[in-house]
This record gives C-alpha cells, sequence and structure tokens, in this order.
C-alpha cells in the first residue's frame, strides 16, 4: 500500500520540513491530515497556498467534540496540480471559542467563518459580516452546539398536530379508515 | 335629438366592441403562445373570466388619490383615443363614426401618450420602487417608438396634405390602393414602432416580471387591474384598427375589420414568442436604428 | 452624500428570484451600486437532524439538501462514508451511480435552460425544456420510485437493478431529448437579443475566480480545466470518454456555452454506460441497518453537480449516528458572497440572469 | 325587485364562476415544492387549462401557494404577503410538512401545522406533490369555491385574535404594523 502514495509522501515531507510542531497523517490516497494547532493554522494556509499551488479552497467545517470539550476547525484544501486534499485540523476551547480570521487568505472564508460564528458562536476578532446569516432573531444557544436539544425545543415552541407522536403505526389504523381491509401487497410493510 | 342619442348608443356599441374584441385578442394570444409552447392553453374567453374576477375581487388599498385616478386616467385616454378612430369606412351606420376634424391624426397621436402619463403619475403614487422604475422604463421606450411613429405619420400627413384619418380613408378609397404600398417606408416604420407599443416581448422591460416584478402594476390589484386590462384591451383594438385604416384602406365590414386587425396581431404576437427581452438602453437602441431609418426615408419619399 | 440611489428588495417574494432568498440592491438609475444577499429563508437545520437520525436515515434527508439535482449529495455522502469505512462498490453499482448522476445532470440542465431564458424573457424555451425534462423524471421514477427525490444512492452501491426493458427507454429518451436540443438552440443561443443580453454580463475573472474559490460551470467559463469528474474520478468516470467544456470570457455567455456542451456530453455518457453496463451485483452486502456502526474517522468527498463541486464532509465518532455532515454545494461559494461582489455595475435588468448562470440555488446554502 | 333572492343567487354563481376559473397565483417559492411547479405549469400537466396562472405581487395575487415546509423566518414574510392579498384570497397547503411537519417534525426552524398561523383551504399530501396532484389540489380548491365553501380569509378576520397569538409566539420578534385591511 505505502508505495501508491508518491506523491502524498512529497507532500508530508514538504509540511514537515516546514513547520515543526504539526502533526501529520496519510489517510488515505488523496488526503492528507494536519493536526495543528490554532496559531499556526494562517501560517499552513499561506504556506500551502503561496508555495505548494493549493489556489483553491474547498471547505472549512467545525465539529462539535463535547466530550473533550473542544471544537475542532477543519479547513480543506484542493490542489489542482496534486489533486491531494490536505485537511488542516485545529481544536480550540469550547468556552469563549476564538479563532484567527483568514478571510483575507481566500476571500471565500467569509461565508464559512459567518454561518460557523451564527451556528457555533465561535468568534473570529477583526472580521467583517453581517452578524445574522441564516436565522433571525435566535435567542437561544447556537443551535449546531451538541448541547443545544432541537426535540426540547420543539415541544415547547411549536404545537404538534395530534396523533403524530413518535413510534406508532399508523398504516393500519389509515388503511382501515373507511373500513376496508389490508391488501395482501401492503401486508408485508406492516410489522407484525 | 334622435341623431344624437343615436351617436351616443353607437359610441357605447364602439366601446363595447372595441373591449370584447380587444379581449378576445389576448385570449387568442394566450392560446397561440400556449400552442407554441406544446400546451392545450387557457379557453380563449380566459380573459373575460380574469377580467370578471378582477372586478369582482374587493379592493381596500390606499396610497393618495393619484393612485386611485391612475387606472381611469387609462381608461379615459384609451376610451377617448377610441373616439377618434373611425371603425369602418365610410357612412356606417351604426358604429360610432367618429369626432373627426381636421388634424384629429395629430391629436390622437398625442392622446395616446396620454394614457401612460397618467398611468405613470398613478404608478409614481403608491411608493413602490419597483412600480417607478417601470415608469421610468415605460417613458424610456415611448420616447424610442415615438419618434419613428411620429415620422411616419409626418410622412404621410406631408405626401397626403390631410391630417385627418378619415382624409387618408378617403384617399385610399378613391385611388383604390392601399397606403402600404404608396409609402412603403412610413408602414414599415410605423410596424416596428408598434412592437414597441404593444409592450410585448422583447419589448415587455416595462413589466418585465423577472426584474421589476410587474412595473407600474405591481401595487395595483383587483378592480384596478382590471381597469388597466379593460383599457389595455381597448387600446390594442384602436391600435391595430388605427393602423388598419391608415395603412391597410380601413375596412368596409366587421369580418373584413376582424381579419385585417388580426393579421396585423399576429406579428407582435409571433415576434413575442420567439424573442428574449431587451435591456432599456437596447430597447431605445433598437427603435433609434432601423425603425428611425426607415421614418426619416419615409419623409424623403413624401417630399420628392 | 448622494441621495438619489433607491432601494429594491429583490425577494423573498419576486418573481426572478431564483428560490427562496433576497438579494437587497441600492440603485442608482438602472446600475447597481451596491448588493447585499439574505439567506435563511429554507433553513431546516438538517445538519442538526442528520446527528439524531441513524446512518441509514439520513438518506431521505440528503435528496432534500439541492432540490433541483437531489442526487449529487446522496453520491457525494455515499462516497465520504465509503473513505471512512473502506467500502467497496460492485463494478455495477459504479456504472448505475454514474447513470443516475448523468440523468440528474440532464434533467437539472433541463431546468438551467428554463431559468436561464425565463429570466431573459424568453419562455418558449423553457416551457419546452422543462416539459421534455418530464421524459427524463419518467426514468428515474420507474428506476426508483420518485419522480424529484430519489434515495437512490446508498454507501456501497445502489438501492435497486435497473428493471427490464430499461436500457432501450433511457436510450429513446436520450434520442429524443439530442433531437429537441437543436430546438431550443436555435431559439436561445441564435437568438441575436440573447446574445446581446449575455455576452460580457456579470464577468468573473480569473483571478476572482480562484480567491473566490468558484466551482464548475463558472469556473470552466474562465477557461480553468478544473471538474470533479476528471481530476478525482468516481464512480465509473475514469472509465468513460467525454471532455469539459472549457470557453474564455467569463460571462453569462461563456458559462451558457460551457452547459450546452456539457449537455451533449452528458447524453453521451449515458449512452457509453447502457452500452458498457458490467453485470454483476448492484450492492456491496449491507448490515442491519439499525445497527450499522461505522468507524471513527473523517472524510471529504465530492462530486460534479451541474452547478459545481458538491462536496460533503462527514465526521463519525464511531457509533450508529453521525457525528457531523458538513455540505459545501456550489451555491454556497456563489449565492452569497460572490454574488454580492459581482452583482456592483450590473444592470438591474441582469440580476436574476446573472443569478440562473451562476446555479444559485438557496436550499444548499442555508441547509 | 332587483334585491331578491334570485339575483343575488345569480351574481354568487357568476362571482364563483369567474372566481374559481380564474385563480392567480402568487410566484413565491417558500419551499422546495416549488420545483414541481414548473412541471406542473407545462406541457404535460399544464395548469392554465383550469385557469391558473403566475402573478407577480401579492397585490394582484388570488393563490398563496404554499409549497413546503416554513421557517419561521420565511413564516414572518408569508404571513405579511399574505395580509397584503385582496379579499378573496385562499391559500393552498403543499406538500407534508405544512400538514404535520412532515420529515422535518424536530426540527428548530420550521413550523409543524400551517393552518394555526393562517388559514389553509386545501392540503395536497406527499413529499413532494407529484403535478398530477396538485391539479386534484387545484381541482379541489375550484369546488370549494364554487360550493362558496373556501372562506379562509373571513375566518382569518373573525379569529385574528387567535391568529396574530400563535404567529407572535412562533415569531419573537414581531416588526410588522397591525395590518388594516
Amino acid at each position: 500500500m505505502e508505495t501508491t502514495f508518491i506523491k502524498e509522501e512529497l507532500l508530508f515531507r514538504q509540511l514537515e520540513t516546514a513547520f515543526e510542531n504539526v502533526v501529520l497523517e496519510i489517510a488515505r490516497k488523496e488526503a492528507v491530515l494536519v493536526y495543528a494547532p490554532k496559531e499556526l493554522v494562517a501560517p499552513i494556509l499561506l504556506y500551502a497556498k503561496e508555495k505548494l499551488g493549493y489556489k483553491s479552497f474547498s471547505h472549512l467545517s467545525c465539529v462539535d467534540w463535547i466530550e473533550n470539550d473542544e471544537f475542532e476547525l477543519v479547513y480543506i484544501l484542493w490542489s489542482p496540480e496534486t489533486k491531494i486534499n490536505l485537511f488542516v485540523k485545529t481544536r480550540i476551547e469550547r468556552e469563549n471559542p476564538i479563532m484567527e480570521n483568514t478571510d483575507t487568505i481566500w476571500r471565500q472564508i467569509n461565508t464559512y467563518q459567518r454561518e460557523i460564528r451564527e451556528m457555533f458562536g465561535v468568534e473570529f476578532p477583526g472580521f467583517i459580516g453581517e452578524k445574522e446569516f441564516i436565522l433571525e432573531d435566535w435567542e437561544e444557544i447556537p443551535p449546531m452546539r451538541r448541547d443545544f436539544d432541537t426535540l426540547d425545543y420543539v415541544s415547547e415552541t411549536f404545537d404538534e398536530r395530534p396523533g403524530r407522536e413518535d413510534k406508532q403505526d399508523v398504516r393500519e389504523r389509515i388503511a382501515n379508515r373507511s373500513g376496508e381491509e389490508i391488501p395482501d401487497f401492503a401486508k408485508k410493510y406492516s410489522r407484525e | 335629438m334622435n341623431t344624437i342619442l343615436f351617436q351616443l348608443f353607437g359610441a357605447l356599441a364602439t366601446i363595447l366592441l372595441a373591449f370584447t374584441v380587444g379581449m378576445f385578442y389576448g385570449g387568442i394570444r394566450r392560446k397561440i403562445i400556449a400552442r407554441i409552447q406544446n400546451r392545450v392553453g387557457p379557453p380563449i374567453y380566459q380573459n373575460f373570466l380574469d377580467v370578471i374576477k378582477l372586478y369582482s375581487k374587493e379592493t381596500s388599498i390606499h396610497h393618495g388619490a393619484m393612485q386611485h385616478m391612475g387606472p381611469v386616467f387609462a381608461i379615459t385616454a384609451s376610451i377617448t383615443s377610441l373616439m377618434f378612430v373611425p371603425v369602418l369606412n365610410g357612412e356606417g351606420w351604426f358604429w360610432f363614426k367618429n369626432l373627426n376634424f381636421s388634424g384629429d391624426l395629430i391629436f390622437l397621436v398625442y392622446m395616446m401618450v396620454f394614457g401612460s402619463l397618467g398611468m405613470a403619475l398613478g404608478a409614481g403614487q403608491t411608493g413602490n420602487p419597483n412600480s417607478a422604475i417601470g415608469v421610468t422604463r415605460g417613458l424610456s421606450q415611448m420616447v424610442g417608438y415615438e419618434i419613428p411613429f411620429v415620422m411616419s405619420m409626418v410622412a404621410l400627413m406631408a405626401q397626403f396634405h390631410t391630417t385627418s384619418i378619415t382624409g387618408l380613408m378617403n384617399i385610399q378609397v378613391q385611388e383604390n390602393t392601399w397606403l402600404m404600398f404608396s409609402n412603403p417606408f412610413a408602414f414599415i416604420a410605423a410596424v416596428l414602432a408598434m412592437l414597441g407599443m404593444f409592450h410585448y416581448s422583447p419589448f415587455d422591460i416595462v413589466h418585465a416580471p423577472a426584474e421589476v416584478a410587474s412595473g407600474p402594476v405591481s401595487e395595483f390589484g383587483g378592480k384596478y387591474l382590471g381597469l388597466m386590462m379593460s383599457s389595455g384591451s381597448i387600446f390594442a383594438f384602436v391600435k391595430l384598427t388605427l393602423f388598419v385604416n391608415i395603412f391597410m384602406g380601413g375596412a368596409a365590414n366587421l369580418i373584413e375589420l376582424v381579419i385585417k386587425t388580426f393579421a396585423l396581431y399576429l406579428i407582435p404576437v409571433l415576434y413575442g414568442v420567439t424573442s428574449p427581452r431587451y435591456r432599456t438602453e437596447q430597447a431605445i437602441t433598437y427603435f433609434w436604428k432601423w425603425p428611425l431609418f426607415f421614418g426619416v426615408i419615409a419623409i424623403l419619399w413624401a417630399s420628392f | 452624500m448622494r441621495e438619489k440611489s433607491t432601494t429594491i428588495y429583490l425577494g423573498p417574494q419576486h418573481p426572478g428570484i431564483t428560490g427562496n432568498m433576497m438579494v437587497k440592491l441600492q440603485l442608482e438609475g438602472d446600475t447597481i451600486v451596491k448588493a447585499q444577499t439574505h439567506v435563511g429563508y429554507l433553513h431546516r437545520a438538517f445538519e442538526k437532524l442528520i446527528e439524531r437520525r441513524n446512518w441509514m436515515q439520513t438518506t431521505t434527508i440528503l435528496c432534500r439538501f439541492c432540490v433541483p439535482e437531489p442526487d449529487p449529495p446522496e453520491a457525494a455522502f455515499a462516497l465520504a462514508v465509503e473513505q471512512i469505512e473502506g467500502r467497496e462498490v460492485p463494478e455495477r453499482g459504479k456504472y448505475l451511480r454514474s447513470l443516475v448522476l448523468e440523468l440528474a445532470r440532464i434533467q437539472s440542465f433541463m431546468l438551467w435552460y428554463a431559468g436561464q431564458t425565463g429570466s431573459a424573457g424568453l419562455y418558449t424555451v423553457g416551457q419546452w425544456s422543462v416539459g421534455d425534462r418530464n421524459y427524463v423524471l419518467d426514468l428515474f421514477e420507474e428506476l426508483t420510485g420518485g419522480r424529484i427525490y430519489h434515495m437512490y444512492i446508498w454507501p456501497g452501491g445502489v438501492r435497486r437493478d435497473i428493471p427490464e426493458g430499461f436500457e432501450d427507454k433511457v436510450l429513446r429518451t436520450m434520442d429524443y431529448i439530442e433531437k429537441r436540443l437543436d430546438d431550443y438552440d436555435r431559439m436561445m443561443f441564435d437568438s441575436a437579443i440573447f446574445q446581446k443580453r449575455a455576452q460580457g454580463v456579470g464577468i468573473i475573472n480569473k483571478e476572482k475566480a480562484l480567491e473566490w474559490g468558484v466551482v464548475g460551470a463558472p469556473l470552466r467559463g474562465c477557461g480553468i480545466a478544473h471538474d470533479v469528474r476528471k481530476d478525482n474520478p468516481y464512480d465509473a468516470y475514469d472509465k468513460l470518454d467525454f471532455q469539459m467544456g472549457i470557453f474564455e470570457g467569463g460571462d453569462v455567455w461563456a458559462r451558457a456555452l460551457v452547459r450546452r456542451f456539457e449537455f451533449r456530453q452528458s447524453i453521451s455518457m449515458v449512452r457509453q454506460i447502457i452500452q458498457n453496463l458490467p453485470s454483476g451485483d448492484y450492492l456491496n452486502k449491507m448490515p442491519n441497518p439499525m445497527k450499522w456502526t461505522i468507524p471513527a474517522g473523517s472524510a471529504y468527498g465530492k462530486v460534479e453537480s451541474v452547478r459545481g463541486e458538491f462536496g460533503f464532509y462527514v465526521v463519525s465518532d464511531g457509533s450508529d449516528k453521525p457525528r457531523r455532515v458538513h455540505a459545501k454545494g456550489p451555491a454556497y461559494v456563489h449565492g452569497v458572497s460572490l454574488l454580492e461582489d459581482v452583482l456592483v455595475g450590473q444592470n438591474l435588468a441582469d440580476v436574476s440572469f446573472i443569478m440562473n448562470s451562476l446555479g444559485v440555488c438557496p436550499p444548499e446554502i442555508e441547509r | 325587485m332587483y334585491n331578491d333572492n334570485n339575483a343575488q343567487t345569480i351574481v354568487e354563481y357568476i362571482k364563483n364562476f369567474t372566481r374559481k376559473n380564474s385563480l392567480f397565483m402568487l410566484a413565491y417559492g417558500t419551499g422546495c415544492g416549488a420545483i414541481e411547479l414548473p412541471a406542473t405549469l407545462t406541457s404535460r400537466y399544464d395548469a392554465e387549462r383550469l385557469g391558473v396562472r403566475g402573478a407577480a405581487t401579492p397585490r394582484q395575487a388570488d393563490l398563496l401557494l404554499i409549497t413546503g415546509y416554513l421557517s419561521t423566518k420565511t413564516l414572518k414574510r408569508v404571513i405579511r404577503v399574505y395580509e397584503q392579498m385582496q379579499d378573496p384570497k385562499y391559500v393552498i397547503g403543499f406538500g407534508s410538512c405544512t400538514i404535520n411537519g412532515g420529515m422535518y417534525w424536530d426540527s428548530y426552524n420550521t413550523i409543524k401545522m400551517l393552518d394555526k398561523y393562517i388559514p389553509v383551504d386545501v392540503y395536497i399530501n406527499g413529499c413532494m406533490p407529484r403535478p398530477e396532484s396538485v391539479i386534484a389540489g387545484f381541482k379541489e380548491l375550484q369546488r370549494l369555491i364554487s360550493e362558496g365553501k373556501a372562506d379562509g380569509a373571513t375566518k382569518y378576520k373573525e379569529n385574528l385574535d387567535w391568529y396574530r397569538e400563535n404567529q407572535k409566539k412562533v415569531l419573537k420578534n414581531w416588526p410588522l404594523v397591525e395590518y388594516n385591511w
């Protein structure tokens, strides 16, 4: 298997020599992971953009690891030359999360940062963008955090139509609504 | 006394005729478009249903006095213009003849603008930015098509030394020819200008849905919209009849009138189905190129 | 202070807007001096809901990410899950996936024809193409059971095999559509007015495209060769013969040419797939859906949709539910910040025209 | 003489006949169901046969199609749009998610019962409804109109307080002026 990862190895070496405090991993074909402390993210992104030919930015995502009290920010880059996806991962503390603003490197990051600020409450100091992006008049904790329970929120905000309680088999009742029997073809779908 | 009553009755009948024909043409247009688009389409009396429904809707919008006056202006203008257009050739015994006097063609050219101006006032009052933009576009486009249209009319007036529509019609009857053959350039210029007058695609920038919602009428619903639809239908009849009278020798009876006007009506309809919409400045440039050129040629043709 | 600028809210209720979003425009005359997008009218909290569903149940949600093209999200998610799990897809499954993806592209191209011409006031082409699109949807219905939402692509393959006589139907439909394409093109691309409207409008140059991360047809319209199907081939695309449509200019016209070219490529690809369809299994053996767990890990799966690269970042913590699923649709890139930038200096008449050519589809922006 | 019952009935009949055969549908795709509307309006299904056509602005429209789930953000706009429409006006709830939340039953941002916020005349179920069922929904609405039963707007006016209470429960920030018809 190792022999097939030639270009990945090359990228591995390049990053290894350029940065010291990072953990590198070749996850699979065309995917290289970089675990970096948060102050190294911007230098890595810049280095990848200017030196390694990672011209375009693919994705910025945020994962809530509530059991470790951490948010994980994932920057995914893609190089048109080597066709390798580079994942730059960093962990920031969950209480008072602050991350460096990187939308000067790729302006596209602007949109992602707006979303992550709204959905996770991660702050990006020095970042210009409208506060409200997707939600309107939201007063609870940021909704994509894992400690926000959407079902609780739903049951206290919205009214459910009766008959919508969970784990009920209504197929039989629907079929018998006008007095008819369940046809044979439908019987095999009903839970016996 | 008797004659005045008779004339009033004739005028009313003419308005009804114009409304009916205009509405049916609208319905037929929708049907034609539907057939071209592979559809069955609505019944051809669909526009009547729409208008009756709109009149029966409740209207509870108030944006100031001019907003209520706008549609009234529009329908006044179209009925007044209708009064100056003779429906049939010669001494029609029933249909309203027209309020003809020498110079009525000039008056008509003015009157046809009046309706749009009234609409513009009404739409401007509503405070909807889409209306305001639609009005601006409408007036710009009017500047575009009015010039070739007026030039073509001037060419006819200069060529035949009359400023009356009946005068022009009489000349065609006497010389047994159509003016579209006597001065073809004037006809071409006028027909190209007519494309703009109908506000069908590609010149539907005034009420382009994808750009300015529906432009001037975006705040008008219910009865107002019904009034505007009626005004539009009557106005379509006025325009078509005027063109038939001036260029195609008028009509001796109603059937001839319908055939001639419908043939003329097909030009903007079919051109509209197959064309995307111009932008405002592109539309004006369009009118100021070939139509204007033909207008100039028509005047030169008339003078020499 | 200049007082003469007017503010127009294009949407959320506006016939010109592509979907349910809003663009706030400041106009001077007919020229836009400032544009601001407002999204979020379609936020359904999909990513939150997925965290509450198990791996199998996500398929019902995935296809609803993007309404005009429901298949690329399914495929991208399946690719990501297969990368984490190391699950192999049988050869026939790969071909069937490509078949569905290409058919989805074809129906989406037809919807694009309608949007692009309808926003320019030429409704006839749209009526034709959306009417003919029903024939493609019929194929979908026969294959998957649904007209719009298919839930057909599963991690490990596809849900069911093609029915009997399906190949013939596909080929006949392709013949019909190819014949009709000439009609559309004669009406649309040969129209002098359309050319005038499209050329030099909504220009995105190469530098801007890279800076904003533009994907798909808009990127190929500025002369940059990038297509996920070529660069990181997935499914059966490495065995199919096709070309990218690359045109210079970066305006609406260039994007339209790209799509016109790729439409025909898609048709030819569907024919190739039908001709080379291998036999065998279509689905790798699945565990019991209620007990299906995915090992911990993360992956980014991406596919090419009509509007561009559609990606899913999937994180699993080893349980029976996804830890995090984050979608990146082409409209997410095109429809928010880039649109604000591109619209400045354009004519009001071209807003919806440009939005259609960029493929702005709000459901995948806010999810 | 002119106000006797027969004349009234005839006028009502004509009114209802024209209303049911000329439905101006507001062009507002509030959700994903809007993708089936182009198909409904084009060659195979052609809703224009029934007199259904699009209207660009709420002032001109009679029929509001709620095409699918409503997020709370859209609900605010939909209420505004609905109140701007002129009487008589009808609402069609389109898709299972308008009826009981559908697959979005546990989503924090979508409402679950549309008829608690605006009156709904006809529901079309399905996710998403096929064009055939959309046409069937139009037909059902036409039947209700011709029988004079499509009176959602009147109910809305009569029970405005109840509707407002429900609306304000979901929409925390209520910036709208109290609308008068």
